[in-house]
């Protein structure tokens, strides 16, 4: 039996993105200690650059596509899109939290530490060609994010938070764990391929029964983790304890992670099965289409109803899954980079308008943003406006690409509630806009400093690219749809 | 990059131009603005000769790849339909900046910048020709819109932009389905390629599809129209918008409803709009006597002028089902019309409100007496709404009713009920507001036009008066465009036809 | 040897196992659903991560796979994280609520 | 004699884990827990996991129970008090419950080969080949692992610690 | 060419000038635009009468397009014929000399220059309708006027009954101008155009292929809007309100020119109407109906303006029973010498009136013969033509009508002739009322100017002289020759029963004032509908008028557009939001409820893709 110990270099090389982060997270991780109180600053600079390098691996790893360490990971332009994507959204995080740390004085190293973690448990997620590689990404990432949603640890809600988020987590991790086993023990593989290879063939024999059960069983798990319905419940308790730039992180990194490696195991693996799933993911689209623009009609505090809001999007999305065609994957993923640019920067103005202790949150304390932060008003505006779809910003693109595909496959009546769930959502984004606008500031409202430069670096930029996205689509899209076919 | 590109660019430049301007220097930013929309106007102008030359057919194509799957491009161009609405559009929108001179005084910069997005926005649907381009430019037109109600409105401002917002998207939601659907069909957005393959027949839609279509299309526009029973949120946007917001939602943003309907249900579901052509008739004709019976017991100055709207743009619908040349060319005349009379009647009225501070009749009289240029101006207005001869109204509404006569006699008896009405509403408010004695708070606040108030009324009585007598200059252009449409509309009954034997 | 009142097989079947293993899930899941201490209630996530296990083995064993066993030693190793992690977490919260009723930390809701 | 020893070392693990959810002191159930591994523990040597089983005693029981045990001390976390009776929520948990174990049973029982037997010994896993698999085809996945423990350090460092 | 186009727009610039430039110029300049406009109209009419004289074709003439549409083409032509000649003079002659009287009548009032740019402005409608072509353009004059008839009679507008008079008039008018305007759509899908000379010729020839009823159709719409302009029952009710306009509107729109559009419109739409019996019928009827019903309303009324505005009606119902009957030409003869002779009554009243400071009830008149001898006796004038004493105008018309009536139906006649009785009765009664007896009122009288008098006495010349004026002869190439053979013994009747209306006249108020008191106590429950004018408009106001109000307030606002549309559009709203709460109460914040629903869900979902999915 010839045993390789001894990685390749070019697997190496693939893989570099993930080892580099490692390498710097561990770094930070020694020099905390080291630092003094005023010297935090530097951490969020290396994870800055880090990422920026990261990107740039990433972009180089893709032009040399392929599987790496025995197929646990393959690179390929579906995985290259979604770990740049995750890494955009480290960026963004980044950018907007540092100043949040030091309002809450708990700025460490350790936070962009955990950041850089995440965003690998992330990338491996998201290039994972294996059940199991996939479980220890998911992990990384979980885990992390755990910690990163109780990170101000004296902060009740930051504790009611996490311990919410892990308690559901790991619960619905051991369901997506236990599919996993089933899966093995019926197909005798973990490899996604592999898996794909003995469902499609006639004389496999396979118990179908079994096999649906198991995948039922995977889909709860990664149901939860895209917070769909009816696993949705988590994610506005979770949402409005964590810190603000956690939010934003969490609605986006692990959120997109999570749909990219759905959106592998469905298409890679279970395609040959996909009838089973469709019912599922009809119904599961529609019900998180309805619950999150449902219930956040009736949500005051702007976290909550972006964390509704969010479940509504992974609504949209599963529409884009059950569409299950190349088409739909593309969407899926084109819509999954409009929604991390136009809801981290959503989150950005949360995070600048709450100040300390986030004390405001509520929907009110917008009123009269217009007048107060003309500009910042504006910015929230555009993402707003993404965020119900409105032309010219990549919101509409991904709302129009994605039932696009769910009519090319057909389901037109999935199309049309879609589409009228997105003309409900219009009214409680609406709400913010018509406070920010049309309502006077009221007396006692404390004077809004200026953001600093990493929120305002990160709205523009967040703006930005919500803007380009809707009038120039196909830059991202093309490359989606070309990605898309890898993974089938 | 022909005129046409270049008036699109205009205002979307303007647009931004205005946003860096100061803060502080609202005179800069009226004066600014004022340029630009002058300047578009004017450009506009340019567009006549070469689309009256060839009115049925393109003028100032331009045809560009905006993305590449799915190919959505950017497709615009002018005919005979859409010239005198861009030409419209680009009349108002000075006329409305003058408008809002001195009642804008808050957020001046905010509010000019709008008016020019949204004449960007309404241009672009008036020249898209692409299905997509069309979707954006009509979900683009909207925000501006929404913001002119909600921040410069009156007291139920809120309600009433939020109303309208959800209305028309829960319209055009429905709508964006059906473009897909129709591109999942025919691989294109492009309209009249879409046309072209129906001709030739490698584009059929059966008669479900067909029938869903149509209905999907037109619930977008009978809101936006909007069609009794979808009117409700015209009256509380017309009633609480600023004056500006008043005009160029009357005048501009409902004609995008039926203009609609005239270039994208027509032609591209002639079957289903025959097919559908009763009811709907039946509801245009409901909504011009309800209309105009609800407009008669209102007491609030706009929303009566709102409801008129209803009655209004119910011929306007009516004239459209009923594939007539006649009635076609009156609808989309009486299109121009009513953005022209019903926007001075809205002028008119908020110059009221500017002096009393008050749109409730009840609070009116005598308004004659202190102000009678005023009041001449505001009767000649409503005469013209009432459909008077030598008036534009009324070269509207006689073709439409002619046409209706020429489907069924019927229709016409019931439409030209409606034209009765009218005249009761708009006397009977004449009458309240401008006659009897002057109560004080009149006599003291109403003073008579100003300078810059003639400046924005003459040239509306100018249009009204012109195009009352000199329908020629307008009509040929239209009418040849109108022809081409309905010839659409024959051709695949006729392919049927020869398919059978 | 006692005659036992039923007949039992010569060998274990392999279905006997994976009910086991549900058994010890669906218990684990009970344990959730029912204890209102929070360090239970992770005890009950342990728990049910046993029966994954249980399965993972028995399936190996049936497939003659090694990979059934290195994955279920990977779902230790994240057990054992979790542990840690979650751990601190109950710490955290015990700290600042004084409690360690589940039921307690609901603050946030609707 | 497999069968006998399953039985045996099954009812134990269930009647630990029943134990486990009936006892409302933490550090009874911890034990029971314990009690559930360790018979796994034979269980998964029946199973020809010999590398597995002694990890389940000398990681699982020996060091994350410990950390539980010594959590539950360090809290001096006492018995539950007295659930107030939520009748509704056991008579809708417990058949909810039943049902799934009734679903999942039925799936395993009738579902499975019924030809398949574990033999003890047919196959076994021990440290060698469970060794060879780890540095070889699963060498990616067991440095992640590493990256998973640092993040547990990190985290359990980040929440735990006394203020800087 | 001859130019047509400047009679109209002469009173065009007229008002444009005084419109725009009015307030600001002095009366003197006022008037010269004005009444110049008006006489220049006047003589550059005649002048065209002669050149085209002898007219025996129509002369028409094109100036543009007006509106061109697939099959709809209209143009804006105007045209002359003998008819079209005798209206023109009609209207430039009585209308320069009312505008002339209205200069010493409305000296004193304010917005003189607004009064006499409506006048011209109306001059210029009324010049359109009668030069009109094509049925459209006509229907431009026939709205114009009504127009200008809203503004003129609602001119006092600080007054709120003539502002409601006026708004009145106009929606009435606008009743009939539906009518109008859908017939002009059969015309126009019937017969391709609405050309006059087109239509008549394809009606000539042999109806244009037209079914009868479609005839009929059209003429009875056509009616529709004729009653409406002529103040014809049913929608006759506007015209005595409109007695709330100056008094020179009042004779010149509501008595002699606008009032007979309708007369003159069915008359030149004779080629439609020849084609249908029942609709000629019905236009005999309506006319005859309007006549009794006016002249009985008119034995009772004080106001004089009201009197001689029921009168007019009556008149005007005379004039369409002359239609229907065939004799458009007798009709048209009316139109011309009730012209005269009701300008001559308005005009004379509104000198009374005048006289008396703005006094208008007859039983605050009386005895006025001595103060105000002029208009006396122009008065004199006018009601002995319209009593049709022979061999004043009146007689001439009257009779040619009540012969050809007789010549349709016999019966008709006699009706005719009672109405006859009935108006000589209360147009002598005003001026018995008036003039004789002793004064009762509290004003000092005094004769009106001389520019008042002079037109004044130019109307009494013509009353008592036009008769001679053949129009009927000069009408016939277009109407065909007279109806019915001349019979003594009929003429004779109808002037009898004229003296008889003037004898009772002079008995009841002159001889023995108290009779008529005593007369209406007889017959105090007639006398009561009669006076209350049969109660028509609050019969309207009951039944039409409020449950459209109250309909439109109570049911269609409230109920349908507030409650039903807006119920049902915020009723999604609120329905959306209490499921928004319904499902927010999933969000218990409980970790244990929460994973109760994944444990829920999961059994669904296992259960829903295993068994339905695995086992199909």
């Amino acid at each position: 039996m010839p045993v390789n110990f001894m990685p390749t270099p070019q697997e190496l090389f693939r893989f570099a993105p993930e080892m580099l982060l490692t390498l710097v997270a561990t770094i930070i991780m020694v020099l905390e200690p080291l630092s003094g109180a005023d010297g935090k600053r530097k951490f969020a600079v290396i994870s800055f650059l880090s990422l920026a390098a990261a990107i740039a691996l990433s972009v180089a790893a893709a032009g040399d596509p392929g599987a790496a360490f025995s197929s646990m990971i393959v690179v390929d332009g579906f995985s290259t899109f979604f770990r740049i994507l995750v890494m955009v959204a480290g960026v963004l995080t980044i950018l907007i939290s540092t100043n949040y740390l030091r309002m809450e004085e708990h700025e460490s190293g350790e936070y962009y530490a955990l950041v850089l973690f995440s965003i690998v448990g992330q990338c491996i997620m998201v290039s994972a060609n294996e059940l199991i590689m996939l479980f220890i990404g998911l992990e990384c990432s979980s885990i992390a994010s755990y910690v990163l949603a109780g990170f101000l640890r004296d902060d009740k809600r930051n504790n009611e938070s996490a311990l919410k988020y892990f308690l559901l987590g790991s619960f619905a991790t051991a369901f997506l764990l236990y599919g996993v086993a089933w899966i093995y023990g019926t197909t005798g593989y973990t490899n996604l391929s592999e898996i794909r290879r003995v469902l499609l063939d006639p004389n496999s024999n396979q118990n179908m029964v079994v096999i649906s059960a198991a995948t039922a069983l995977m889909f709860v798990g990664f149901a939860f983790k895209v917070s769909a319905a009816p696993f949705q419940m988590w994610a506005p308790d979770v949402y409005q304890g964590a810190p603000a730039p956690v939010t934003a992180f969490m609605s986006v990194g692990p959120k997109a992670a999570a749909f990219a490696m759905f959106l592998r195991v469905l298409m890679t693996a279970f395609e040959p099965v996909k009838d089973r799933w469709e019912p599922l993911l009809w119904t599961s689209a529609l019900a998180t289409m309805v619950i999150g623009n449902f219930a956040a009609l009736r949500q005051t505090n702007i976290k909550r109803l972006l964390a509704y809001s969010s479940i509504a999007h992974a609504g949209y999305i599963m529409v884009a899954l059950t569409a299950h065609s190349d088409i739909g994957t593309a969407a899926a993923m084109f819509y999954l980079a409009s929604y991390t640019f136009m809801n981290i920067g959503a989150f950005a103005v949360v995070t600048y308008i709450a100040r300390k202790g986030e004390r405001h949150v509520e929907i009110q304390d917008l009123a009269g943003l217009s007048q107060r932060r003309p500009v910042v008003a504006a910015m929230l505006t555009i993402f707003l406006l993404s965020l119900t779809g409105i032309p010219l910003t990549a919101g509409f693109f991904g709302k129009f690409y994605i039932f696009k595909a769910a009519l090319d496959a057909n389901m037109v009546w999935l199309a049309v509630l879609g589409m009228l769930n997105s003309a409900v959502a219009a009214y409680y984004y609406l709400r913010l806009i018509v406070v920010m606008y049309m309502q006077a500031p009221s007396d006692e409202m404390e004077e809004l400093p200026a953001p600093s430069v990493g929120i305002q670096a990160a709205m523009f930029a967040a703006a930005a690219a919500t803007v380009f996205l809707g009038v120039f689509p196909s830059v991202v899209l093309d490359y989606a749809g070309k990605s898309a076919s890898f993974i089938r | 990059m022909n005129l046409l590109d270049i008036l699109l660019i205009i205002p979307a430049a303007g647009f931004l131009l205005t946003l860096l301007l100061p803060k502080d220097n609202p005179a800069l930013v009226r004066n600014f603005t004022l340029f630009v929309s002058l300047i578009a106007f004017v450009l506009s102008l340019g567009l006549i000769g070469p689309v009256q030359s060839n009115p049925g057919h393109m003028t100032f194509e331009t045809n560009t790849q905006w993305i590449e799957y799915p190919s959505i491009r950017y497709h615009v161009g002018l005919d005979g339909l859409s010239l005198w609405l861009v030409i419209l559009s680009t009349f108002l929108t000075p006329i409305v900046i003058l408008v809002s001179w001195k009642y804008i005084q808050n957020r001046v910069k905010e509010f000019y910048a709008f008016l020019l997005a949204l004449l960007f926005g309404v241009l672009g649907v008036f020249v898209a020709l692409d299905l997509f381009l069309f979707f954006v430019f009509w979900e683009i037109s909207l925000v501006p819109m929404y913001f002119l109600v909600g921040i410069w409105g009156h007291d139920k401002r809120i309600y009433a932009a939020v109303k309208f917002f959800l209305y028309t998207m829960a319209g055009s939601a429905l709508m964006l389905i059906a473009i897909i659907y129709l591109y999942n069909k025919s691989g294109t957005f492009d309209m009249p390629l879409m046309l072209d393959m129906m001709q030739k027949g490698r584009l059929a839609l059966n008669g479900t599809e067909g029938f869903w279509l149509f209905l999907a299309f037109f619930f977008a526009f009978a809101i936006k129209v909007p069609l009794f029973p979808l009117h409700t949120w015209l009256p509380d946007a017309h009633g609480e918008a600023p004056t500006a917001g008043s005009v160029m939602l009357a005048s501009v943003l409902l004609k995008l409803g039926t203009y609609g309907l005239v270039r994208i249900c027509l032609p591209l579901f002639g079957e289903a709009a025959r097919q559908n052509a009763a009811w709907i008739i039946g509801l245009a004709i409901t909504g011009i006597i309800y209309g105009a019976l609800v407009a008669m017991v209102q007491p609030n100055m706009k929303r009566l002028v709102a409801y008129s709207s209803v009655s209004h743009l119910g011929f306007v619908v009516l004239g459209v089902f009923t594939f007539t040349q006649v009635g076609l060319d009156g609808a989309v005349y009486q299109m121009l019309n009513h953005g022209i009379s019903t926007g001075a009647l809205f002028i008119l009225v908020g110059m009221l409100y500017e002096r009393r501070h008050s749109l409730e009749i009840a609070d009116y009289g005598g308004v004659g007496t202190s102000a009678p240029w005023l009041s001449t101006m505001f009767v000649i207005t409503t005469l013209a709404s009432v459909g008077l001869p030598l008036l534009n109204n009324f070269v509207g509404e006689f073709l439409v009713l002619q046409g209706a006569a020429q489907v069924n006699f019927l229709y016409a008896v019931f439409a030209a009920i409606g034209v009765i009405l009218s005249s009761v509403y708009m006397l009977w408010m004449v009458q309240r507001t401008f006659y009897g004695e002057t109560p004080s708070e009149v006599k003291h606040h109403v003073n008579d036009l100003s300078a810059r108030e003639w400046a924005v009324l003459v040239p509306l009585i100018v249009m009204m008066v012109w195009m009352g007598i000199g329908s020629q200059s307008f009509l040929p252009a239209v009418s040849a465009q109108n022809a081409q449409i309905l010839e659409l509309m024959k051709k695949p009954a006729a392919k049927e036809v020869a398919n059978a034997r | 040897m006692p005659q036992l009142p039923i007949a039992l097989p010569s060998q274990v079947p392999l279905s006997w196992y994976l009910i086991l293993s549900v058994i010890l899930f669906v218990t684990g899941a009970a344990g959730f659903l029912l204890r209102r201490n929070i360090i239970t209630v992770f005890m009950c996530i342990e728990l049910m991560l046993n029966a994954v296990n249980l399965t993972f083995i028995a399936f190996s064993h049936k497939l003659k796979q090694v990979d059934g066993n290195v994955f279920s030693f990977f779902v230790m190793v994240v057990a054992a994280a979790e542990a840690a992690v979650g751990l601190a977490i109950i710490l955290t919260v015990f700290k600042n609520r004084s409690t360690l009723e589940v039921d307690e930390v609901s603050s946030m809701k609707l | 004699m497999d069968v006998v020893l399953f039985l045996l070392f099954a009812s134990v693990a269930v009647g630990c884990a029943i134990n486990l959810v009936l006892q409302t002191h933490p550090i009874s159930s911890a034990l029971s827990l314990i009690g559930v591994m360790g018979s796994l523990a034979v269980l998964y040597l029946l199973l020809g996991g010999e590398f597995i089983a002694a990890v389940q005693l000398i990681v699982y029981a020996g060091a994350i129970m410990v950390l539980f045990v010594f959590v539950i001390m360090l809290l001096n976390a006492g018995a539950e008090k007295r659930p107030t009776r939520k009748v509704l929520r056991t008579a809708v948990a417990l058949p909810l419950l039943f049902t799934l174990a009734g679903v999942g049973a039925w799936l395993a029982a009738t579902q499975t080969p019924k030809t398949d037997a574990v033999k003890f010994g047919a196959y076994t896993a021990g440290p060698a080949e469970v060794g060879r698999a780890i540095f070889t085809s699963y060498l990616l996945p067991f440095e992640v692992t590493s990256i998973l423990i640092l993040i547990a350090i990190l985290g359990a460092i980040v929440l735990a610690r006394k203020e800087i | 060419m001859h130019q047509l186009w400047l009679i109209p727009a002469l009173p065009l610039a007229g008002f444009l000038v005084n419109g725009i430039f009015g307030r600001k110029l002095p009366k003197a300049a006022v008037n010269a635009f004005a009444i110049g406009s008006v006489l220049l109209s006047f003589l550059w009419t005649v002048k065209i009468l002669l050149a085209l004289d002898p007219l025996n074709a129509p002369y028409v003439e094109r100036y543009f397009t007006w509106i061109q549409s697939g099959y709809v083409n209209v143009g804006f032509d105007l045209g002359v014929d003998r008819l079209t000649a005798v209206m023109l003079l009609i209207v430039t002659g009585i209308g320069s000399l009312i505008h002339i009287y209205a200069i010493g009548y409305m000296s004193h009032e304010g917005g003189y220059y607004r009064f006499f740019a409506y006048m011209n402005l109306f001059m210029f409608f009324m010049l359109i309708l009668v030069l009109a072509a094509n049925y459209l353009l006509l229907f431009v004059g026939w709205e114009g006027v009504g127009l200008c008839s809203y503004l003129l009679i609602g001119f006092y507008f600080l007054k709120k009954s003539a502002s409601d008079a006026g708004k009145k008039a106009f929606v009435v008018n606008r009743i009939g101008d539906f009518g109008f305007s859908l017939a002009m759509f059969l015309i126009m899908l019937n017969f391709g155009s609405l050309d006059f000379q087109n239509v008549f010729t394809k009606a000539a020839a042999n109806g244009g292929g037209l079914a009868p009823n479609t005839i009929t159709l059209i003429c009875l719409l056509l009616l529709v809007g004729a009653i409406g302009k002529s103040a014809q029952v049913p929608l006759y009710v506007w015209l005595p309100d409109a007695m709330e306009g100056p008094t020179p509107v009042s004779a010149l729109i509501h008595a002699a020119t606008m009032v007979t559009a309708g007369v003159y419109m069915v008359a030149r739409s004779a080629p439609l109407y020849n084609l249908s019996p029942t609709a000629m019928e019905v236009v005999a009827w309506v006319g005859l109906i309007t006549a009794v019903m006016s002249a009985t309303i008119g034995l009772t009324q004080y106001d004089i303006k009201k009197v001689f505005a029921y009168s007019t009606v009556s008149q005007l119902g005379y004039m369409f029973l002359g239609l229907g009957c065939g004799a458009y030409s007798a009709g048209i003869f009316h139109v011309m010498t009730h012209a005269f002779f009701k300008a001559l009554l308005f005009l004379g009243a509104g000198s009374v009136i005048h006289a008396l400071e703005g006094e208008q009830d007859l039983r605050m008149m009386g005895g006025l013969r001595s103060k105000i001898p002029v208009t006396f006796s122009v008065l004199l004038c006018a009601a002995v033509a319209i009593a049709g004493v022979p061999p004043f105008s009146g007689f001439h018309s009257k009779d040619a009508i009540l012969l050809a009536a007789h010549a349709h139906h016999p019966w008709m006649y006699w009706v005719g002739v009672v109405t006859a009785g009935m108006t000589a009765f209360y147009v002598f009664r005003a001026i018995f009322l008036c003039f004789f007896g002793t004064y009762r009122g509290t004003a000092h009288p005094h004769e009106s100017p001389l520019v008042m008098t002079l037109p004044l006495g130019v109307l009494a010349l013509l009353s008592l002289g036009g008769g001679y004026l053949d129009v009927p002869h000069y009408l016939a190439p277009i109407f065909g020759g007279a109806h019915g053979e001349h019979d003594e013994a009929l003429v004779v009747i109808s002037v009898a029963a004229g003296v008889v209306g003037i004898a009772i006249a002079w008995l009841f108020y002159v001889v023995s004032p108290g009779l008529a008191d005593g007369v209406a106590r007889l017959f105090s429950w007639p006398y009561r509908v009669l006076y209350n004018k049969y109660y028509v408009d609050e019969a309207y106001d009951a039944v039409i008028v409020h449950p459209i109000r109250d309909g439109s307030t109570t049911v269609l606002w409230r109920v349908v557009d507030a409650g039903l549309i807006d119920g049902a559009v915020n009723g999604v709203g609120s329905l959306a939001r209490s499921i928004g709460g319904g499902l927010r109460n999933m969000q218990s914040g409980y970790i244990r409820r929460y994973a109760a629903w994944v444990v829920l869900g999961s059994i669904v979902i296992i259960a829903a893709v295993s068994f339905w999915g695995g086992l199909r």
